[in-house]
């Protein structure tokens, strides 16, 4: 049997998946790397076949499978909830309920925020800063809905909020991509991936970045001066999930792995691997002693209350956002 | 019909047309064992296409093919016994000398011992005993022409045929071939239908000639009857080189015409007595250079048997024995003459005043079937 | 008899042509036009319309691209032309018979590997602290660190080394069928070294030269990696647009619509190319 | 040489420019080849000092590229699908061959364009077609008969087609050079010989186009092997090397892993062109 | 030096070696004012390359050019006044006949008028003045070959060389163009320089031979002197056919030469005044095939001016005038020997007993070098 796994780079560390083929011989894992908007596109062309199990972010469920029919709802017996921190199983739960069906549960989460090298970039700290003419030419940020939101708060607006109303929200996206297209000249490039980020961050190319959280923790290893720097209106929050492709052809082995990987000595690994938290009860503490100082070293109490968890993309919503990106990659400076 | 013994092939009546091309049109003839027989005329008259007939790539339009006594119109063309050296030769270049002399032999199922002697046998006869082992580009131009001979004569066919096979080596080298074909025909003892345009070719190596034009056999025969006592004005002028005028005829007897050209010169020429021609025919009129003797003094020569004009020597086309005088004649027209130059005062130069003169019976007159009109 | 043996065979040969151009090639494609032409209404709904070729030229920042895309694909033909013909005149005529064959090996480089390698090691050596500017800084020539990446210039250089394998091959290949005595005949007839390049060399070309650019015009214009990689801040790439409909955004119908605009854009600059050099398609591309 | 311009500068700077070009062509490979042997976890200067870790290494953080049992399997699923691509392309190559150089059949030439055709069609266009297509079909018989043609999602099969569908341009267009110059008495001497039409195309026929077909299979596998814009769209769990090289570097982050990858491509890709020049070469005539 | 007025082109000692091969090898001649200069050597003596420097696509190793008198070492190719017409001739074929034509008086700045007269002039010229528009490839071979010159002459050169430029036509247009090129020649007048390895173009043609070998000129004359009185065995050899025979000197005087060959006969030879035979030496005999008498009635003619043998006819090789005999001498050779074949009874047969006679001033005779070792 084979489980084919459809997940973010990372989420599957080989010694993990080692593990897993141990204790369960007759079941042969194949991983393929992938990203919240891909899994989508790939599940659509398949109509939610060619793999077993997925892990599409939190906010990511809802539309796409109102609108493709995508995942099949979950066998919640099947899987360990108890030792789910119960406000991310919850809010999950929440937001991907469809027709009294529940269509995932939570396994990692984390943020996206900033990142500077706090030898040159001390006082760092808000979105906006990535568009000060301090850093000018020394700055980087993906071309992503991310920045997106993250610049909209900083401008003092709950994008949130704004998608109840559809005007509204492009009006605000109007003024952020007013905002970005002014901040062109002061960015050096938009990374495409970890790689660009981490290699431009350790060579000094740019001093500060709008980042995923793994990324910061993991250049912290290699440099300490490298701080994830949650923004002052709050990190941006995400929940990865565990969903079945609704033509999956290997249910059991999924949720195998799914248990699996949330028994502690196991979340340890995948945390290392990932930098990201395990949704499990004391997630935190199952980190990996580096990443566990690299956390503290950049969240306080409140940072961690402030966080800002993604909503739910209403339809429509994926299509004025794209738009607005365009739009900025397109503008001259 | 014939006797089967007496001829290895007879076409009969035989036609191809491609469209509106006649390409081959009601050709007959029977070639008797052992024989070379060529097949000379013009480019584009219909003799590959014969040939193709009589090999079996192309279906007779009408007529039939009889090889050994027996129709082979029904014979598809791996099951004729008439095997075929082509143009281009054709070997196999991803085969070697060896195993493209087998390749037949093996087609046909010959056992591994029997192939080894019989290709050992035709390098010997063929003597090339040493190159079984090369590679086909390794072989001269002439080795490559005999290897492709071997490997149709390996098969001991009824009639090989040879469409232009000399047409793509140089020079020297297709003189020498001419006479090794010819031996090579002798010692294999073979019926060999010869195709070709180049006409020494045709003449120095066949025991009969067929001189083809327009799909039409004009007429067969020796090389000598077709050069000496040629049928017709295309096999004249075809085969050798000849003065030409046209002309018509004033007066004729049994054994002599008597014409007048265009440019107004009275002639006598030999009469051939199947012409056909009455008083006023337009008729070509032909002369062979060799025939001619140009001489310096005018003199008078005997009026009764020759032919005879005045000229001024225009050049000398000297090439050793095959030497000509180029006279333009008082009427204008340039005249080809053989001379010999052997560097001697005697020697014809240039504005020499010469008189020319030829026998009537070397000089041949036919109906003029329009074949000459454009200059 | 014989004419049924041909026909049958024929048929047999047709067959396997017939099913690759039918169905991976025109079905696809004509399915490609139909879902363009859908429209969506609503999650799961869809009407016929030409919606999507509407937003398509209602917003500037697409049919930008899409000219962007063009320009720059055209601006890369050229290059690779004046870059790629000395080299193939290099190697079909001037180069020895031995050196040819292995210079030609050499040109064949770029394909050994994906897009992918070519562009990484492209970011390798030019990337703000690689393998230039390091040895620039060393050298003495700079004292600050320059960025070579994300920029222009960047792409067209990446994109025109990417492609002008499939200009020199094609070159080679013409060239090489010219007789080297039309060279010598024209010098021989008073014209000097300019004089022969424009009015023999080149006309004898011209069917390379045009094969080399549709090739490479094409394979520019639907080039994805090299553009996204080596892209600064402002390159947008038109397949990059294709690629955001379909996967990030998961508008097929916008995308197919894209896609076969892409498409038609750029056969009308192939089909103006041609005629403008008096060629056909079949006697330049069909050669090489 | 056809080359009458004697003057030595001219002939100096024509030289340098071509070896410029050549360096030119090379740089980005040996810069992706040598990073590989960086004793270093980023792919980057400064240079560490040399290392084969990236190719034998057995543990992380450095795991050599034939201890990456991911890489391998990318490498394994691209190796399936370029043989598969080849052979089947190869095929089709040569039957479209014998179409256009023996066939006679009405509006040949709008045919010939058609089969050049897929060679000018951007590749994510053919990958988006195909994909859309084949969607559409999966579709409508599982709306209609509730059946799943698993085959028709992404998949190796889409992948194959997809790389297929313009792959065979280039083979037939390499067959259809060759056979071109097949001397067409070849098989009639062939024919007169004895041999039945089945040995003529055994003996003769195919063997003169085998150097062109072996020739085209490789450049068709190379061209398979390094395809990523139609593979893309095509792609299901199944990643041939590129898409799981991509992937790495745009989703993990890149170590010189990739490079020692690299580095074995153009090695492997070397040899193989070398091998399709070397069977291409006629022997002097 | 020479007086420029008197020669088109001179080249004094010149060379040209590539690495270890001496293409040419220390050439010297002069070429007077409008003749038809042949060059004549086989197939890699350096015909082409000695052309090649002329024209200036060479460097010379050594020696000198001049052409009217001054040199033109320094000279690029496209400022030598010195046009060529190449083997394929190189024709453009993206261009029509008229551009072709045009092409130099373009390059030479000329107006468009002036273009357009000089080309239709040319055309009229050569007979072709209707095919200013075609295409090249809708010309046949011997229009293409004129067009060829017509390009070259429209650019009124010093100096025209023709590198084999019949190579490429078919036989029987060979032959027609032979003449035309020399009347060609005639008409405009200019010095025309042509190379070949065929001596039957060469003797036709030229004004003056020069043979080449290995890169040396062996001997330059007048074509009549070459056949008759060839200064070197490689000479004899080359020009014309011959019989030949290895043998030795035995004796000899101011004008004789007395030799015994290898195979035992004994023949007495012309002498050549500065050949520097000495007794003992060893030697090739050659003799024309048109200056032995093959006469079938075995009478003794006068022994003491002519040279006799004995045979049997072993082939005739009918050719209509260039007729010859195989016969085989009573000590096994096979000697060949014109013959007339009429047709008539007194023709010569396979079988018939012969006795073959020659003059002894017909008998060449030159110190052996070696050349004719190989059968
Ligand atoms: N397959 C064909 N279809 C149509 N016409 C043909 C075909 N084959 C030959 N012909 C025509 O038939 C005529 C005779 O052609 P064939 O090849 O037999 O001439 P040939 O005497 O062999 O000429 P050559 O000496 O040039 O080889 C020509 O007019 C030719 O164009
Ligand atoms: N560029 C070159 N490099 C080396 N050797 C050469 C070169 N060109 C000619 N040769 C050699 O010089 C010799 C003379 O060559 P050339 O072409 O002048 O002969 P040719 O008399 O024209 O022969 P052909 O009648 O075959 O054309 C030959 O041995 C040839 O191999
Ligand atoms: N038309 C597809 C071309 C892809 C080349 N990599
Ligand atoms: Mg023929
Ligand atoms: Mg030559």
């Amino acid at each position: 049997e084979t489980l084919r796994l459809l997940t973010w780079g990372s989420y599957a560390p080989e010694e993990l998946v080692q593990k897993f083929q141990e204790k369960y011989p007759d079941i042969t894992v194949e991983v393929t790397f992938s990203n919240n908007e891909e899994m989508i596109a790939k599940l659509r062309a398949t109509g939610g076949a060619g793999f077993d199990l997925a892990q599409p972010s939190h906010d990511r469920i809802y539309s796409a499978q109102l609108e493709y029919d995508i995942y099949k709802p979950m066998d919640l017996s099947k899987i360990n909830t108890d030792v789910m921190e119960d406000s991310h199983l919850n809010g999950v739960k929440a937001n991907t309920t469809i027709d009294g069906e529940v269509y995932a549960v939570p396994h990692q989460w984390g943020t996206s925020g900033l990142m500077a090298n706090k030898a040159v970039a001390p006082d760092f700290k808000g979105w906006g800063d990535l568009c000060d003419p301090k850093y000018a030419g020394k700055t980087s940020m993906r071309l992503k809905r991310t920045i997106l939101l993250g610049t909209a708060y900083s401008m003092g607006e709950d994008p949130f909020a704004a998608y109840s109303d559809l005007d509204k929200y492009q009006a605000l996206l109007d003024r952020v991509a007013d905002k970005l297209i002014e901040c062109k000249a002061n960015i050096k490039a938009y990374w495409k991936g970890g790689d660009d980020l981490s290699a431009m961050m350790l060579s000094g190319e740019v001093v500060a970045s709008e980042t995923w959280d793994s990324t910061a923790y993991k250049l912290y290893g290699q440099n300490k001066d490298i701080v994830f720097v949650p923004p002052e209106t709050g990190a941006l929050a995400w929940i990865d999930t565990f969903a079945l492709p609704r033509k999956g052809k290997a249910d059991d082995a999924a949720y195998k792995w799914i248990n699996f990987v949330l028994e502690p000595e196991n979340v340890t690994i995948m945390s290392g691997s990932t930098g990201a938290i395990a949704a499990v009860k004391g997630g935190l503490d199952m980190l990996p002693e580096d990443k566990k100082e690299a956390v503290t070293a950049a969240f306080t109490d409140a940072d961690i209350a402030n966080l800002k968890f993604f909503a739910n993309i209403p339809p429509g919503v994926e299509d004025m956002e794209g738009k607005t990106l365009e739009k900025i990659k397109a503008a001259t400076e | 019909m014939t006797n089967a013994q007496d001829y290895d092939l007879e076409c009969t009546n035989l036609m191809k047309h491609f469209g509106a091309v006649r390409a081959v049109d009601d050709v007959s003839f029977n070639i008797p064992k052992g024989s070379f027989f060529s097949i000379l005329g013009p480019s584009g008259c219909g003799k590959t296409t014969l040939m193709r007939m009589i090999a079996g790539f192309e279906n007779p339009t009408a007529g039939d093919i009889h090889i050994k006594g027996n129709s082979v119109l029904n014979t598809p063309p791996n099951k004729r016994n008439v095997k075929m050296v082509f143009q281009h030769l054709a070997l196999f270049p991803m085969m070697n000398v060896y195993d493209n002399i087998a390749y037949g032999l093996k087609c046909n199922g010959a056992s591994a011992s029997e192939i080894k002697t019989k290709v050992r046998d035709v390098l010997e006869r063929i003597a090339l005993p040493d190159v079984a082992k090369r590679e086909i580009h390794q072989l001269s131009g002439g080795q490559k022409q005999r290897i492709a001979i071997a490997r149709c004569m390996v098969l001991d066919p009824d009639v090989l045929l040879l469409d232009e096979p000399l047409g793509a080596l140089d020079l020297k080298l297709r003189e020498a071939m001419k006479i090794e074909l010819k031996l090579l025909q002798h010692q294999f003892n073979t019926t060999f239908i010869y195709i070709t345009h180049d006409q020494s070719e045709a003449l120095v190596m066949s025991d009969h000639v067929a001189i083809m034009n327009n799909g039409k056999f004009e007429q067969i025969g020796r090389p000598e009857d077709l050069y000496h006592k040629p049928d017709t004005a295309f096999v004249a002028g075809f085969v050798g080189d000849s003065n030409r005028w046209n002309g018509n005829v004033i007066a004729m007897d049994d054994k002599q015409i008597k014409v007048e050209t265009d440019t107004g010169l009275a002639m006598v020429c030999k009469r051939n007595p199947n012409d056909g021609l009455s008083d006023g025919d337009a008729v070509n009129i032909f002369v062979r250079p060799e025939f001619i003797a140009a001489k310096k003094t005018r003199t008078k020569s005997s009026k009764d048997t020759k032919n005879t004009m005045d000229g001024t020597v225009d050049s000398i086309l000297f090439n050793g024995a095959n030497s000509r005088v180029l006279v333009r004649s008082d009427n204008g027209q340039l005249i080809e003459a053989d001379i010999v130059v052997t560097g001697g005062a005697s020697d014809l130069r240039s504005g020499d005043a010469v008189n020319m003169s030829w026998a009537h019976a070397q000089t041949m007159c036919f109906a003029d079937k329009g074949e000459f009109d454009a200059k | 008899m014989q004419s049924d043996i041909k026909r049958l065979s024929l048929i047999l040969l047709f067959a396997p042509f017939a099913l690759w151009i039918v169905l991976l090639i025109i079905l696809p494609h004509l399915g490609m036009v139909v879902l363009s032409l859908r429209e969506k209404v609503a999650p799961r709904v869809y009407e016929f319309g030409f919606g999507n070729y509407i937003d398509f030229i209602n917003e500037p920042i697409y049919w930008n691209t899409l000219l962007r895309t063009g320009s720059m694909s055209i601006l890369v033909t050229i290059l690779a032309l004046l870059i790629g013909f000395p080299i193939a005149y290099y190697i079909a005529k001037i180069a020895g018979r031995r050196s040819r064959g292995a210079l030609f090996l050499l040109c064949l480089i770029p394909l050994w590997v994906s897009d992918l390698i070519r562009a990484f090691g492209w970011i390798l050596l030019l990337r703000e602290t690689g393998v230039f500017s390091s040895f620039l800084q060393w050298s003495g020539m700079v004292s600050e660190p320059i960025e070579f990446l994300y920029n222009d210039i960047t792409v067209v250089m990446g994109l025109v080394y990417t492609v002008i394998l499939f200009m020199i091959v094609p070159l080679v290949s013409t060239l090489d069928g010219m007789d080297d005595a039309m060279v010598e005949a024209g010098y021989n007839l008073g014209g000097n070294g300019f004089t022969v390049l424009r009015r023999i060399i080149v006309p004898y070309a011209m069917p390379g030269i045009v094969s080399g650019c549709i090739v490479v015009f094409m394979m520019t214009a639907g080039s994805y990696l090299t553009p996204i990689l080596l892209g600064g801040k402002n390159s947008s790439w038109f397949t990059e647009q294709i690629y955001d409909q379909f996967i990030t955004r998961f508008n097929w119908e916008s995308g197919a619509a894209f896609g076969f605009l892409l498409l038609a854009f750029t056969s009308l600059v192939v089909w103006l190319g041609l005629k403008l050099s008096g060629q056909t398609l079949a006697n330049t591309v069909a050669k090489s | 040489m056809a080359n009458l311009n004697k003057n030595p500068a001219f002939m100096l700077g024509y030289r340098l420019y071509v070896a410029a070009f050549f360096i030119f062509l090379a740089a980005p490979l040996i810069a992706a080849g040598a990073f590989a042997f960086n004793d270093s976890l980023f792919p980057a200067l400064p240079w560490q000092g040399f290392t084969l870790d990236w190719f034998f290494n057995d543990t992380e953080p450095k795991l050599g590229m034939f201890h990456d049992r991911r890489l391998l399997r990318g490498l394994y699923y691209s190796f399936i699908i370029g043989i598969f691509v080849s052979t089947l392309s190869v095929f089709v190559g040569t039957t479209n061959a014998f179409l256009f150089v023996r066939g006679n059949f009405p509006a040949k030439n709008f045919f010939y364009i058609l089969m050049i055709l897929p060679l000018v069609i951007p590749g994510v266009i053919l990958g988006i077609s195909i994909l859309v297509m084949a969607s559409n079909m999966a579709n409508g018989v599982e709306d209609k008969f509730n059946l799943e043609l698993e085959f028709l999602r992404p998949g190796i099969l889409l992948v194959v087609l997809g790389q297929f569908s313009f792959i065979t341009t280039i083979t037939s267009l390499v067959i259809t050079a060759r056979l071109k110059k097949f001397d067409y008495s070849m098989e009639e001497a062939a024919l007169n010989l004895g041999a039945s039409r089945i040995q003529v195309l055994r003996s003769v026929t195919l063997p003169f186009l085998r150097p062109a077909m072996i020739a085209a299979g490789i450049v068709g596998f190379l061209v398979s092997f390094e395809n990523f814009n139609t593979t893309l769209f095509l792609v299901g769990s199944e990643s041939p090397l590129t898409i799981t090289m991509y992937d790495r570097m745009a989703k993990v982050g890149s170590t010189p892993v990739l490079n020692a990858v690299s580095f074995f491509l153009i090695v492997g890709s070397g040899l193989l062109a070398l091998i399709s020049v070397a069977v291409q070469r006629d022997p002097p005539s």
